[in-house]
């Protein structure tokens, strides 16, 4: 996979990782991942509990630091040093299993925060990038609401509006519909796949295969700290050529 | 069958304990006179002096000996035996200041204790000889004799109000030495300073007084109170007409 | 230090004072406690009423109060009732050691009282409903699964309450129960050194701190030692 | 029991309500600033700002706060070098110590109060602020501190009120507060009970006001939580 | 279906309830339910959040008390004699959403206090019977561990066999898996597939619709406190007659 990056215009790719490893101490979350993601493509990343899907994603936009091999975002390597971590930051969106809002903070205020503070954006400029956004999830009528008025997945919808009103160039999704009743998770998938289609680079850690199917252009599956196995979905669903997937798919779609 | 005597233990040379936890000092002697005579043990009861009264009044001893004024006030409210020792106070403070706090004959010159801070002890005859007194007065209210001499030393009072004996002994002849002096006259009012001092009881208990009375008088006569004095000052701190009914 | 010399023997005497006033109005706190939890707790209105006036009145009151309150009051008080029953009795009294334990422990007790109540409503509703879809009765529930949840989750706040009451000790001196403040007002009057003496008591008071926080903590430990995850 | 006492007791008793309140306030003042320094350097993560707030809350939490006044108050000027340094205005006043005292014991109190909160903000909350671009300063001024203070509040509420029966002390070394005034009035009318018991009262008075306006404030952080 | 019931042998009828009703304060929880479970019969209830079945099941092993209606347990009604209660729980286990284990006891005691405090078995053989069943749900070397230290699915399965000890005829699952990571929803599910071939009478609150379909005699569908629909699981999934049903499986078939 490394040699393939050499091939692509540099401009092409979003974002590289060249074996990178992530310890907690002893323990070692991340082995030798190598990873390359193209602008505008689609990942859909799972794999079973504990296999390191969050560790990657969080190494991605610097949560945690990896320690060993590179990670490029959009030609930037992350390293320690914080003025371009915050750049990077800047470039890539992330959403949480649980939502995350600042609860004492209306939606509005949650949506122009970080553009005001990161981004000096005049205040006027901000609610109307906001509003934007929040019509975009569909709740424009919530603006002046506090988080806990809103259902869960009115909740995720406001983050990823959140997300989205820093126009990154990339979304990082981990697990977001995890933690909601299952009649609110087609409100988020729908406007995921919304976002899919308008040609945003996406990592996407889940196990909705619907939507994985319907959206990605790969799906990877990681076991142990390392990607096991990768493939477009149809092949990948139907034909997974390691054990390991084998049986962690028959697990998730056999009931 | 024992009395409980309330004390401060910590009022030197009357009432105080030693390093090696005896109480000692007048009072300590004067209890133990009366209790040889009228035949009864005591026992000791530590107690600050603001609570002294409501103590014995709440029974948490049976006796008050403790260089207690006998006084109109406190009367209303305790009995007491006749008087085992003078009850006087004077004002103390510091050398060459030239307050003229008093006038020749003796009395208070109220203006001249503006801006003054006094320390007296809460409870005790010398505030209540300022409230009637001098009722505008700076008080500063202390719990005990010896954190009064403290405050004087590093200047949180200007001046106190006292017990003389007990100022020449534990102040002005050691730490104060040569600093503090004696500012004025004694002063002694029988009307807040009572005739002296003597022991107070709860009321009702006539017997036991008289009893105690008896024995002082006899302590008088058999010259022990001079021989307690005399212990610690170079003079008597009692008058011998008390020894007469 | 020297000034310390032949005191040292009475700063030890006055710390096992301290020691019995603690464990005595340790015991009075946990009833005081136990007892204002359930009037709290209960149905009744009238327990309800005493429960809350109990809290409220010994929260809000500064504990020389309380102290000042029972010494001198308690023998007004039970005086009176006394010679209801038997008008003869003269007077009856509790001495300051008793008058001070009790005292501190009201007022800790208002406290543990907030602490056991907490414990109780505090312990998850679904071990409770288990245990009854399981068939166990009420007291089987009560002491296999509610006192030993309790007991875990009470801890860390009784731990401070047993601080509160080892540092309360100190204002007995005012009532001239004779610990270890009581000593160095003595000393201090006597040496002139007050604050070599005041120091002592400082030290002395840390040690039985320490001791107590230390106590506590193995006591979590071992009533925490089920709910350590295992080593991933 | 004379009724009569109680009703010439209050109102001299209320003369010093004055007093109560100025230590309880000013000192709550400094504490609450105490805190906050000893808050930022127990957080700081180095071991040379941490390890001596921690040593001075172990200190001051684990002694009596009367224990505390005397060695301030009796204590300090023991040493001549003390009598004569700058501070000697503030110490030589017995107002001065009490403040002084209050204010570095409640500080103690206050900086694990502010601590607990701070550790309680949801971990993720910092983690949305962060992958927002969000620096570490922001984060802490506008989710750590907002969230903190609300989680906080009714432990301070609680602290003040400590702080408030802790004022009762000051009595002991000669300030005339509302218990210095009880104490007197007891002295001169020997009835302890009647005396002590209106002043408690005053005293249980003081407290419901504070937890009431502890309350409101506690609705009013909290009406966006509530639903 | 209350003219059904006289055609059945009453020793056939398990659970019978006839027009059962739950108020809290003002709110009607359950309208007016009736239904009839034969013995060995599998009942799968879904419906929306707040539509009542928590409360229809916990009503059957009288952890909340119906307020009207009748409500009959292997020939035992239900009333408030306490005596006949804990006669009547016995017969009925029940497993929680959240497990619900003892967090102070290890799993061992977990499965016998009930065993030694409600049937007196001596110690044992309380010991025998929980070492079977823990076999049974496949973990018996977890016997001397706590709750804590073991993964959401084998705490499920404690659950269950801890039910079991006590030997009931029937079993109540209350979304036994809604509260698991999705890897370890199928060793729940196996458990439960198994004890339903070994002929248990089941009602089981689930979304799980592969469960449904390969064990459920009968799907209920619940809405606002009523019992809409019902049907065998193809027809059930394939056809539903009502409109609300329809809706419902849409949302949470369709990603
Ligand atoms: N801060 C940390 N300290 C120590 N170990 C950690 C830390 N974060 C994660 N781990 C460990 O790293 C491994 C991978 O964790 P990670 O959260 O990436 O898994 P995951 O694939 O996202 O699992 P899940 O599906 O449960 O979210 C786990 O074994 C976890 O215990
Ligand atoms: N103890 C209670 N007091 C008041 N209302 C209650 C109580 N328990 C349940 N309810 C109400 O009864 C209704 C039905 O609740 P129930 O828990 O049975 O729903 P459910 O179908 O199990 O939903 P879910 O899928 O969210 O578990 C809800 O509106 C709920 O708010
Ligand atoms: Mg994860
Ligand atoms: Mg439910």
């Amino acid at each position: 996979m490394i040699e393939a990056t050499f091939m692509n215009k540099p401009n092409d790719t979003m974002i590289q990782l060249i074996g990178v490893g992530k310890r907690f101490g002893q323990f070692e979350a991340l082995k030798q991942v190598s990873l390359e993601v193209r602008r505008g493509e689609k990942i859909v990343l799972c794999g079973p509990s504990g296999s390191g899907k969050s560790t990657l994603i969080r190494c991605i936009n610097r949560m945690e630091e990896h320690t060993s091999g590179r990670i490029i975002i959009d030609g930037r390597e992350l390293t320690d040093r914080t003025k371009d971590i915050n750049a990077v930051r800047r470039e890539v969106g992330m959403v949480f299993q649980s939502f995350n809002l600042f609860p004492h903070m209306t939606i509005l205020k949650n949506l122009t925060i970080a553009q005001r503070l990161v981004r000096k954006t005049p205040e006027k400029e901000a609610k109307e990038v906001a509003m934007h956004y929040l019509k975009r999830v569909k709740i424009p009528e919530q603006a002046s609401k506090y988080p806990v008025q809103l259902s869960g997945g009115q909740q995720q919808r406001v983050a990823i509006a959140r997300a989205l009103c820093m126009k990154p160039q990339i979304m990082l999704f981990d697990e977001p519909t995890s933690a909601l009743d299952p009649e609110m998770i087609s409100e988020v998938l729908d406007v995921m796949v919304d976002l899919a289609r308008d040609g945003m680079t996406m990592i996407c850690v889940t196990h909705e295969m619907g939507f994985a199917r319907s959206v990605a252009d790969r799906v990877m599956f990681m076991d142990g700290g390392q990607l096991i196995e990768e493939g477009d979905p149809e092949t990948f669903f139907a034909n997974p050529r390691n054990e390991r997937t084998a049986l962690f798919l028959r697990q998730i779609l056999r009931h | 069958d024992t009395l409980r005597v309330g004390m401060e233990c910590t009022y030197a040379p009357f009432n105080y304990r030693t390093s090696d936890g005896k109480l000692e000092g007048y009072d300590v002697d004067v209890a133990k006179g009366i209790s040889e005579i009228i035949g009864v043990d005591f026992e000791y009861v530590c107690q600050e002096w603001d609570g002294m009264i409501p103590a014995l009044l709440a029974n948490k001893f049976d006796l008050i000996i403790a260089s207690m004024s006998i006084t109109d006030k406190r009367k209303e409210q305790i009995d007491f035996s006749s008087p085992y020792r003078n009850s006087v106070g004077r004002i103390v403070g510091p050398v060459g200041k030239d307050l003229k706090l008093f006038d020749d004959k003796g009395q208070p010159v109220v203006g001249n204790f503006d801006g003054l801070r006094i320390g007296v002890e809460r409870a005790s005859t010398y505030f209540e000889w300022f409230s009637a007194k001098l009722p505008k007065a700076d008080l500063v209210l202390y719990d005990s004799n010896e954190a009064m001499y403290l405050d004087l030393k590093n200047g949180r009072v200007d001046v106190i109000m006292t017990n003389p004996m007990k100022a020449h002994l534990s102040f002005l002849s050691g730490e104060g030495k040569g600093k503090y002096e004696f500012i004025g006259p004694e002063v002694n009012e029988p009307k807040f300073f009572g005739p002296g001092v003597g022991v107070g009881l709860r009321k009702g208990n006539d017997e036991l007084r008289d009893k105690i009375s008896a024995a002082i008088r006899k302590l008088i006569r058999e010259g022990k109170l001079k021989e307690y004095a005399l212990k610690i000052f170079p003079f008597q701190i009692h008058d011998d007409a008390w020894a007469e009914e | 230090m020297e000034a310390l010399n032949g005191w040292w023997d009475d700063y030890l005497l006055a710390s096992v004072t301290v020691a019995k006033v603690f464990v005595c109005s340790l015991i009075l706190m946990v009833i005081f406690g136990l007892l204002g939890a359930s009037a709290k707790l209960s149905s009744n209105r009238l327990a309800n009423a005493v429960g809350n006036a109990y809290t409220v009145f010994f929260r809000g009151t500064p504990e020389i109060l309380v102290i000042l309150l029972l010494y001198f009051g308690s023998a007004v008080s039970l005086t009176t009732i006394a010679r209801v029953f038997d008008p003869s009795v003269a007077f009856v009294d509790i001495p300051p050691f008793w008058a001070g334990s009790i005292a501190i422990a009201l007022v800790v007790g208002s406290y543990a009282t907030e602490t056991f109540r907490g414990a109780f409503n505090g312990v998850k509703s679904g071990s409770i409903e288990a245990a009854r879809a399981l068939g166990m009765n009420g007291l089987q529930t009560f002491f296999y699964i509610r006192i030993p949840e309790m007991w875990r989750i009470a801890l860390p706040p009784f731990g401070n309450h047993m601080l509160s009451l080892i540092k309360d000790t100190a204002l007995i001196s005012i009532i001239g129960l004779n610990e270890t403040l009581f000593v160095a007002k003595q000393a201090a009057s006597t040496t002139g050194k007050p604050f070599t003496m005041y120091i002592v008591v400082g030290l002395i008071y840390l040690g039985f701190s320490t001791a107590i926080t230390i106590s506590v903590l193995l006591l979590e430990a071992l009533a925490n030692r089920h709910i350590q995850r295992r080593p991933s | 029991m004379n009724i009569g006492i109680v009703f010439d007791a209050i109102p001299r008793m209320l003369g010093g309500i004055v007093m109560t309140f100025q230590l309880l306030l000013l000192s709550l003042a400094i504490g609450t600033m105490i805190a906050v320094l000893l808050l930022l350097m127990r957080i700081s993560g180095r071991w040379w700002l941490s390890w001596p707030a921690q040593f001075y809350t172990y200190v001051f939490r684990g002694t009596p706060i009367l224990v505390q006044i005397f060695i301030v108050y009796y204590g300090l000027p023991q040493f001549e070098w003390i009598r004569e340094s700058i501070f000697w205005p503030i110490l030589r006043d017995p107002f001065g110590c009490a403040i002084l005292a209050l204010s570095l014991n409640t500080g103690a109190y206050l900086s694990e109060i502010f601590r607990g909160g701070v550790l309680a903000v949801e971990r993720g909350l910092l983690e949305a602020g962060a992958a927002l671009g969000m620096s570490a300063t922001h984060r802490f001024i506008y989710i750590t501190t907002p969230l903190a203070i609300r989680i906080a509040l009714p432990a301070y509420g609680n602290e003040v009120i400590s702080l408030m029966k802790s004022t009762a002390l000051a009595s002991t070394i000669t300030l005339v507060d509302m218990t210095g005034i009880g104490r007197t009035i007891v002295a001169e009318t020997f009835a302890p009970y009647q005396v002590f018991l209106s002043l408690a009262i005053v005293y249980v008075a003081i407290t419901w006001i504070i937890q009431r306006s502890v309350k409101r404030l506690e609705v009013y952080l909290g009406r966006s939580t509530a639903r």
